[in-house]
């Protein structure tokens, strides 16, 4: 067949290939650097610039020198590329779509003219690791450096702009996850799913096929068997254009699934589906790594050159997108891969000027450069000089054996192919096979995948499939000169020679200090070059040096398909329709949304404290506990005693654990003989029903008690102020609301508003006559509109955790981890009277009864003496300029008292009432403040609230 | 080992090279190499002080301990290659706003000498003081963020609480719209907080170190210590035995197991902390961002690379195998703070092993074996204390006496119930 | 992940868990001396190798369960509820 | 205002669409077509635990083991075998107290240390049905296994779903795959959006069961 440039599209397009994977009647045009272009469906960005006669599609990192293609893939380090708002997209793997708006992105100020392409120049003073050596003195001017330094920083470029995309997620659960598409990954595929297992069939390119693709015609006639045998198959799910990322524990496997232009909705759903990409999390029964060889480059000088590139590069370059790399080329040939690439190159009419044989003793010295940096020709080891503008290299492979060592595998050096294997310390549901695992015929590797898959299916041992043999392979890394090892990092094997003899000369450390295999393609291309190079310069084997970690993820995955979808729950109460409607103010509180305020919060403290008002106190923790042993739990748990209390009545406590930290606090209610209703915190809730549940099933499994949270089965609503009981009598016929029948600190049962089911318990933080109501869910909306409807004559009127904390503050009330913190325990918050020593047991006794000889702060009601200045909380209490003995953790201007208000911690020797201490404000002003006798600053003795 | 000796071992002249532009010049000029950065020896049979673990601590307790306190006989001893634990896998956050006033000036001696280690050690770390904001996205971390600030400034520290006019400013990518789940309502910010070439500080103070007599041995794993009435006399290593009065436990996330070889009790778990970094896109980001609520904090290097750190793993493990969780936990809260950056792709993620205290503060001084000390209990964040914890460990060995700044980080305080209150503010630790 | 076999639920993500740290026994709280009670509080054995440790089937059968598990590895050899014999 | 003489119960899911009170809760009254994919309120039906020795007499009553689900009074009710020794009973709306009664005497006899439980307030629970799509949806979000082999029809579990805990209870209509979802009250409205968004690109519809329909 003879090769002719297509007409229409591109200016280096052959006619058409029998593997391409080009639609010709789907012509279309892109940019690239503003520029527009013609290429066609199917191509990448990079085969459609290369149509095109576009060769250079960015400059290195460091020396700035122009790059082109080396491996016409996904790992390919030249060609990384700007795609509208995305940044480092490869180019040599991304298909290209209509109207794409491609650009180079490491060039300034362009690809053509590099400015800082000078570097090359004074590259060889800017070794690796130059910057460790220099800008030490003046140490003033070092930031100045940096700014220099961070121009360099490589990558495309972020946008403010880009929206949060639509990323999904999903969990898959295969009998069979097999990684890597290829003729082993299919055959494994099929025998798995013939012995009845579900499979996950994950390829990395576009399409199933692996090197077949790019094969000859006998290949391809096994892989259209291959692909028709997968298509048919059942139980086998195929995703193309996605990589498996990751293998972690227990077989939990990172599938990244990215777009497919070919398929409905891209591939994730219908069509339309706005999805980007997905992260399929795989619980794999087993994992079948059918991840074949990438092929290794060779090092020498020049070998970055645009017009260099691997055996692969070329051949699927030639046979999927028809496109000539050359017209003139040199190959160097280690393998069957480079002869076959001088023989497709010779079918599509390039000049082949030589195939220097590798295997008998052929070398490549440099490659020569035109004026612009690409390639015009090769020097051989024998010192001929060839002009070419395309020098194909095919010196060998690396297994990517990257998911096998996440799996705690070791890869082996294996001298006779000059490549690492795996090595063979697989957990028993990991498996290899193809290439990876060794050599063969395609025949021989597909029996060897079929059976490895039969096996999988099984969950057998793999050692019980025949291993693949390893053929012997000539040992080419470096070559006579010195050239690019790590071309994303610009790193040089003379750099790492120069980092071995500085002493950077184990593999882990020459690579934290060269930063060779730390660019995009992690090392799948450079790592073997670098360890070979290494081994040379210290006289240790390969072997010996070992590799670097491999690490996930296998290819990187964005940000976006990593976090998916928002998951962040939120609750709400059953009232907040009417809080959104009356304008309050959301506070975040953990995972509840509650209202702050209405708008004025000192007006909603004086409506409680004048008239009433109610507020939405639904997520206060509620557990309703059953059963003989309740008084039992309830000591252990609490500081206080429990025994006695009485049917009706509800009592404080104060919770501690075990290091006699206080935990929680709130009351707890028996509203009959054997059922209790426990109160905690809002933020403590789920913390004290596991609190709970741990000393009932592990310390007293005995103890016959039933915990169930109903936090939220009840909306609860303090009804607080001197018109409570007139407000809540209006809704309540059936239970005596009279000071009399239903005392403080008692629990009623009874209907409220209609409602059946409720309870009500005479308690209340902000220190007026208060009652909450606990109303059954459903009906708490209707509840809460009755009550404001019912008392609107009163002057009632709803208040935010605004101003409770501002009431709570008035009668000194605490609240757990604002006023306390990590270290506070009991009896440093003020505790003493409620701790009972005298207890066999509770949750942290032994450290509270230590507590009492110990010097500890202790927190204290304090008043500015000027009442007008409110010392921030967290304001410091001092002694002298700077000894801290002590801190304001709660304050507000109360406005019932028309003045400030404080809690605060202080040393033991401040704390007597009347003490004069000096708080520093954040503005660096001291002020003096006085301790009060009681934390509580409005109606201490509690009149208002027993009234 | 081909050329173990001659080339590869030893100075010319017994003296680094040192490293200046003009150096680089002439070595780029000549192709000349440059010295090794620290040598290789044959393992002796005694030592004054053997030192385990090459991380920061154990190198900077070294290099003080020539350096100031003229000790010579000195053994660094590691398992692996330098700076290959912790010390090599940090988000390098250096800071000093901590919350109780000792741990605020302890930190802040550290950055003090971080200020000048570059020059001091002939070594660029390129500290990078670019500015550290720790969010806060409730009242109660916002009062949080105001305590530190209050004591940090008590302790003469630039640290102050700002709000999200300010932020914005210094982070525009940062969404500090109202209306987001954890809106963000304020932040601690610290300019003199950044970041450091972690790696650079490792082979600074060991090239200082070397430089000054100390012997550094890699691939040395210590086996088991010995004592004898009480005391300590040796150290047995997969290289061989060693004799030694003095046997300093710097192994981070090892130290328990160091510790158990003596039988000293440690309160110490170890938990596997993960990082990961991106690909490099060009910098956009100056300060340091913390989310103690979303778990997560992110640096942009010089390089290009926003580097990623988070909490502990939820369970105590020696494995350093890493997560998936992780990493979507990570990417789920920073595109909640910087949305725009949903394009940008994790290249590569790994974790160290942290020595989790029961107060976030470490374990430092002398133990009940005689001649056994410990500098251990780092856990998050004990980068930023190498230079202090090795300028203050070196005296304690050098002069028998704790000094004050390390008093209160005894081991004794947990029996006597005298925990230091950094777990008052522990938010996301680094 | 690792998986964790619940004896009441089957295995499941150890996300759904909440990790309780090692077991250990409570010292009697008459008796106990400082020392041994902030042993209790704070030490832990810390091998690397096989711990006995409580985990909290957090988000499925809300039951405490004692775990065997390698703190290397992460495999799991035995799980069976926490009550103390 | 509302006509507050008469009390209104209300789901923690606010209804999208056209809405009526119906016997007293307040319903989404959309409809949608049977075969697709397709999310359905049902907070209003009647909810009991039950916690009870695992392997007693109550347990025997109770008929659902752990990790079932099984229909009972004339499929009037389902009872699920919530957790070891946990039961969970689901009736028509308006049912609770009827059904608290009815348990607490089928119980009483035992001499076992039983708890009986309303929750239906307490709850939210809502359904998920349509084709095969519902796996693959409820799959975003839910990480246990939901093939027909590890969860067939009539299978109950407690796992989480988007980051709630959430009893999943398969539980087929007329042979169309479906799933009871029940997790607690003030999280309701969060997992129904959750789930909206996940099947969103399958074109999810929410729709209003008749009350005594479910
Ligand atoms: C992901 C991550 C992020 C972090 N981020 C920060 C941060 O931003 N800022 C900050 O200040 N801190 C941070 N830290 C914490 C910090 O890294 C550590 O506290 C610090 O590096 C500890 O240093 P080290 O010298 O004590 O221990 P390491 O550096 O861990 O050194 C201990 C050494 O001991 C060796 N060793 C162990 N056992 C033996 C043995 N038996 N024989 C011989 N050798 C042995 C090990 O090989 C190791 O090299 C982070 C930690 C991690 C893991
Ligand atoms: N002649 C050539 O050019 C060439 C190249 C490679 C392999 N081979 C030969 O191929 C035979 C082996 O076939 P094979 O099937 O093992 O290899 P293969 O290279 O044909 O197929 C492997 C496939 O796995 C995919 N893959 C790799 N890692 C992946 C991951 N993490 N996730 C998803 N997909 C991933 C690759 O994209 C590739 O398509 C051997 O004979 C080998 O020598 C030949
Ligand atoms: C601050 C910092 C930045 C890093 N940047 C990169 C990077 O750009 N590329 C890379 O491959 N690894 C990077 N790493 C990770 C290292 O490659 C390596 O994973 C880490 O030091 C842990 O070592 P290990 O993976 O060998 O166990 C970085 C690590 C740190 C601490
Ligand atoms: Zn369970």
């Amino acid at each position: 067949m003879t090769a002719t440039v297509h007409p229409g599209v591109g200016t280096r397009r052959l006619s058409e290939q029998p593997g391409e994977v080009l639609d010709r009647r789907a012509p279309l045009s892109f940019s690239w650097d503003g520029r527009s272009y013609q290429a066609y469906r199917g191509d990448t960005i990079v085969s459609g610039l290369l149509a095109n006669g576009v060769s250079v599609f960015s400059r290195s990192f460091k020396y700035h020198r122009p790059r082109g293609v080396l491996s016409a893939s996904f790992l390919d380090p030249g060609c990384t590329v700007q795609v509208g708002d995305e940044p480092n997209v490869r180019g040599a793997h991304r298909r290209l779509e209509p109207g794409m708006a491609v650009a180079p992105q490491n060039v300034w100020p362009s690809l053509r003219y590099d400015a800082k392409s000078a570097n090359q120049l004074v590259g060889r003073f800017l070794g690796a690791g130059f910057y460790y050596k220099t800008f030490m003195k003046p140490e003033r001017l070092w930031p100045a450096y940096e700014q220099v330094l961070k121009r360099f920083a490589t990558g495309g470029r972020v946008s403010p702009e880009t929206p949060h995309g639509f990323y999904d997620k999903r969990y898959a659960h295969p009998d069979v996850l097999v990684a890597g598409g290829g003729p082993a990954g299919m055959a494994a595929a099929l025998a798995a799913a013939e012995a009845g297992a579900e499979v996950l069939l994950v390829e990395e390119e576009y399409d199933l096929g692996g090197h077949l693709r790019w094969g000859d015609g006998a290949e391809r006639a096994v892989l259209a068997e291959l692909v028709a045998a997968v298509a048919a198959a059942p139980g086998i799910e195929v995703l193309t254009n996605s990589v498996v990322t990751g293998r972690y524990d227990d077989n939990w496997i990172a599938v990244l699934q990215r777009r497919h232009p070919d398929r409905v909705g891209g591939g994730f759903g219908p069509a339309g589906s706005p999805v980007i990409e997905r992260l399929v999390k795989a619980r794999a029964g087993a994992l079948v790594v059918a991840a074949g060889l990438v092929e290794r480059p060779y090092v020498f000088e020049g070998n970055d050159r645009p017009g260099v590139m691997l055996s692969s590069a070329a051949r699927r370059l030639v046979n999927l997108w028809a496109v000539k790399p050359g017209e003139r080329a040199v190959v160097l040939s280690a393998n069957a891969a480079g002869d076959a690439a001088a023989a497709d190159l010779e079918r599509v009419g390039v000049e082949v000027a030589r195939v220097v044989d590798a295997r008998s003793g052929g070398d490549v010295v440099r490659a020569l450069g035109a004026r612009n940096g690409t390639l015009s020709g090769v020097e051989l080891g024998d010192g001929t000089k060839l002009d070419c503008d395309l020098l194909v290299t095919a010196v060998g492979w690396t297994a990517p054996t990257s998911l096998l060592n996440m799996a705690g595998d070791k890869p082996v050096y294996e001298p006779r192919a000059a490549r690492f294997l795996p090595g063979g310390r697989l957990p028993g549901n990991v498996y290899v096979t193809g290439g990876i695992a060794g050599d063969g015929t395609l025949e021989e590797l597909m029996a060897h995948a079929r059976a490895i898959g039969e096996t999988a299916a099984r969950g057998g041992e793999a050692g019980s499939a025949p291993a693949l043999r390893i053929d012997p392979h000539p040992a080419l890394f470096k070559g006579a000169t010195h050239g690019m090892v790590d071309y994303s990092e610009d790193v040089s094997s003379k750099d790492l020679v120069a980092a071995a003899a500085e002493g950077y000369d184990s593999i882990e450390l020459m690579k934290r200090y060269t930063t060779v295999t730390m660019g995009p393609s992690q090392g799948k291309l450079e790592t073997v070059n670098a360890v070979a190079i290494l081994s040379e310069a210290t006289g240790r084997s390969i072997a010996e040096t070992g590799t670097t970690v491999w690490r996930p993820p296998y290819a990187p995955i964005s940000l976006g398909a990593l976090g998916g979808r928002i998951l962040e729950p939120v609750r709400h109460s059953p009232m907040q329709p009417w809080h959104e409607a009356h304008g309050a103010r959301p506070l975040v509180a953990g995972q509840w949304i509650r209202p702050d305020h209405y708008g004025d919060p000192d007006a909603e403290v004086a409506t409680v404290r004048n008239k009433v008002g109610i507020i939405d106190v639904t997520p206060l923790g509620k557990l309703d506990l059953r059963g003989p042993d309740v008084p039992k739990l309830l000591n252990l748990l609490y500081v206080n005693k429990w025994s006695k209390l009485a049917v009706g009545s509800v009592r404080y406590g104060v919770m501690c654990a075990e290091d006699g930290v206080v935990l929680d606090d709130g009351v707890t209610g028996r509203l009959a003989e054997d059922r209790w209703v426990m109160s905690t915190t809002s933020s403590g809730a789920a913390t004290v029903w596991e609190w709970a549940e741990s000393w009932l099933q592990t310390e007293h499994p005995d103890w016959q008690v039933h915990v169930t949270p109903v936090t939220t089965a009840y909306a609860s609503i303090n009804i607080a102020g001197p018109a409570s009981r007139e407000l809540l009598g209006r809704l309540c016929g059936d239970v005596d609301l009279s000071g009399e029948a239903f005392g403080y600190m008692q629990v009623r049962a009874g209907t409220i508003a209609g409602v059946p089911g409720c309870w009500m318990w005479r308690i209340g933080f902000t220190g007026e006559l208060s009652y909450e109501i606990h109303v059954p869910a459903s009906y708490g909306l209707h509840v809460w509109e009755t009550l404001l409807d019912s008392g609107a004559d009163l002057g009632v009127g709803a208040f935010g955790i605004e101003a409770q904390r501002i009431m709570r503050l008035e009668k000194g009330h605490f609240i757990v981890a604002q006023d306390t913190d990590g270290l506070t325990k009991a009896l440093g918050a003020g505790l003493d009277w409620l701790v009972k020593a005298d207890k066999d047991d509770f949750a942290g006794k032994p450290e509270l009864a230590w507590q009492a000889g110990e010097h500890y702060q202790r927190l204290v009601g304090l008043q500015p003496l000027d009442g007008d200045i409110v010392p921030p909380e967290a304001s410091q209490i001092v002694a002298g300029e700077t000894r801290i003995v002590g801190r304001i953790t709660s304050s507000r201007r109360s406005p019932t008292l028309g003045r400030s208000i404080c809690l605060g911690f202080v040393e033991p020797d401040l704390a007597a009432a009347g003490t004069i201490v000096t708080v520093l404000l954040p503005d660096r002003r001291r002020i003096p403040a006085r301790v009060m006798e009681h934390h509580a600053h409005y109606d201490p003795e509690g009149v208002r609230l027993r009234g | 080992m081909a050329r173990a000796n001659g080339k590869l071992n030893g100075f010319a002249g017994g003296k680094p090279a040192r490293y200046s532009a003009l150096g680089l010049v002439r070595h780029g000029v000549v192709h000349g190499e440059w010295p090794r950065v620290w040598r290789q020896h044959e393992l002796k049979s005694s030592y004054d002080v053997v030192i385990v673990g090459a991380g920061v601590h154990g190198l900077a307790t070294a290099y003080y301990l020539a350096l100031n306190h003229g000790v010579r006989r000195i053994a660094v001893v590691d398992r692996g290659y330098v700076g290959g634990g912790n010390s090599g896998r940090n988000t390098a956050i250096v800071r000093s706003n901590y919350l109780t006033p000792e741990g605020v000036r302890f930190y802040d001696r550290s950055v003090d000498l971080y200020e000048h280690l570059s020059a001091d050690l002939n070594f660029n770390v390129m500290f990078s003081q670019r500015g550290h904001l720790t969010l806060a996205h409730s009242d109660a971390s916002l009062r949080t963020m105001a305590w530190r600030a209050e004591v940090n400034k008590l302790e003469g520290i630039d640290s102050s609480v700002i709000g999200p006019e300010e932020i914005r400013k210094i982070v525009p990518y940062l969404d500090t719209s109202e209306h987001t789940r954890y809106p963000v309502l304020g932040a601690l910010y610290h300019p003199p907080g950044g970041t450091i070439r972690h790696d650079a500080v490792n082979w600074g103070y060991a090239r200082g170190a070397d430089a000054r007599g100390v012997e550094i041995h890699q691939q040395t794993e210590v086996l088991g210590i010995e004592t004898a009435g009480g005391k300590v006399t040796g150290v047995r290593t997969d290289r061989g035995h060693i004799s030694t009065p003095v046997v300093v436990n710097c192994t981070a996330g090892h130290a328990t197991l160091l510790s158990d070889m003596v039988g000293v009790r440690m309160p110490v778990i170890t938990h596997p902390l993960q990082a990961a970094v991106t690909e490099p896109v060009k910098v956009f980001l100056d300060a340091v961002v913390v989310s103690g609520t979303l778990h997560v904090y992110v640096s942009q290097t010089d390089r290009g690379e926003l580097v990623f750190g988070a909490s502990t793993d939820p369970y105590a493990s020696y494995s350093m195998r890493g997560s998936l969780e992780f990493t979507e936990e990570l990417a789920g809260h920073v595109l909640e703070l910087m949305p725009a950056i949903s394009k940008m792709r994790l290249l590569r993620q790994w974790a160290g092993l942290c020595d989790m205290t029961p107060d976030f503060s470490p374990i430092m001084g002398v133990t009940p074996v005689e001649g056994f000390l410990v500098d251990v209990g780092w856990g998050t964040y004990g980068f930023k204390a190498g230079p202090v914890a090795g300028e203050t460990m070196a005296e304690l060995i050098a002069t028998g006496r704790t000094p004050e700044m390390i008093a209160p980080f005894d081991l004794a305080r947990f029996a006597e119930g005298r925990l230091v209150g950094e777990k008052g503010a522990a938010s996301v630790g680094h | 992940m690792m998986r964790i076999p619940c004896p009441y639920c089957g295995p499941r993500n150890a996300s759904e868990f909440a990790y309780r740290g090692e077991s250990k026994a409570r010292p009697p709280v008459a008796t106990a001396t400082p020392e041994a009670w902030r042993a209790y509080l704070y030490d832990h054995d810390n091998p690397e190798g096989w711990v006995r440790e409580g985990w909290y089937h957090r988000a499925g059968c809300r039951r405490f369960l004692r775990v065997e598990r390698h703190t290397q590895t992460n495999e799991i050899r035995s799980v069976e509820p926490a009550a103390r014999p | 205002m509302a006509d507050l003489a008469v009390p209104v119960a209300r789901s923690p899911i606010r209804p999208v669409g056209p809405a009526a009170v119906i016997d007293g809760w307040e319903h989404a009254t959309g409809a949608a077509a049977r075969g697709g994919l397709r999310l359905c309120d049902l907070s209003h039906l009647a909810k009991v635990t039950v916690r009870a020795p695992a392997d007693g007499a109550t347990a025997a009553a109770l008929v659902a083991t752990h990790g079932k689900a099984v229909r009972d009074a004339g499929a009037r009710r389902l009872v699920i075998g919530s957790g070891p020794g946990e039961w969970l009973v689901l009736a028509p709306q308006g049912e609770g107290p009827a059904l608290l009664a009815d348990i607490e005497a089928r119980v009483a006899g035992t001499g076992e240390f039983v708890s009986v439980v309303e929750l239906t307030h307490g709850r939210a629970l809502m359904r998920l049905s349509g084709t095969d799509a519902v796996t693959g949806v409820l799959a975003k979000l839910c990480a246990v296994n939901l093939s027909d082999k590890a969860t067939p029809d009539g299978t109950a579990l407690r796992t989480s779903v988007a980051a709630v805990v959430t009893d999943v209870v398969r539980d087929d209509v007329d042979s169309e795959r479906s799933y009871l979802l029940h997790c607690e009250r003030s999280s309701g409205q969060y997992l129904f959006d959750a789930l909206l968004d996940a099947g969103g690109d399958h074109g999810i519809e929410p729709y209003g069961a008749s009350h005594k329909d479910w």
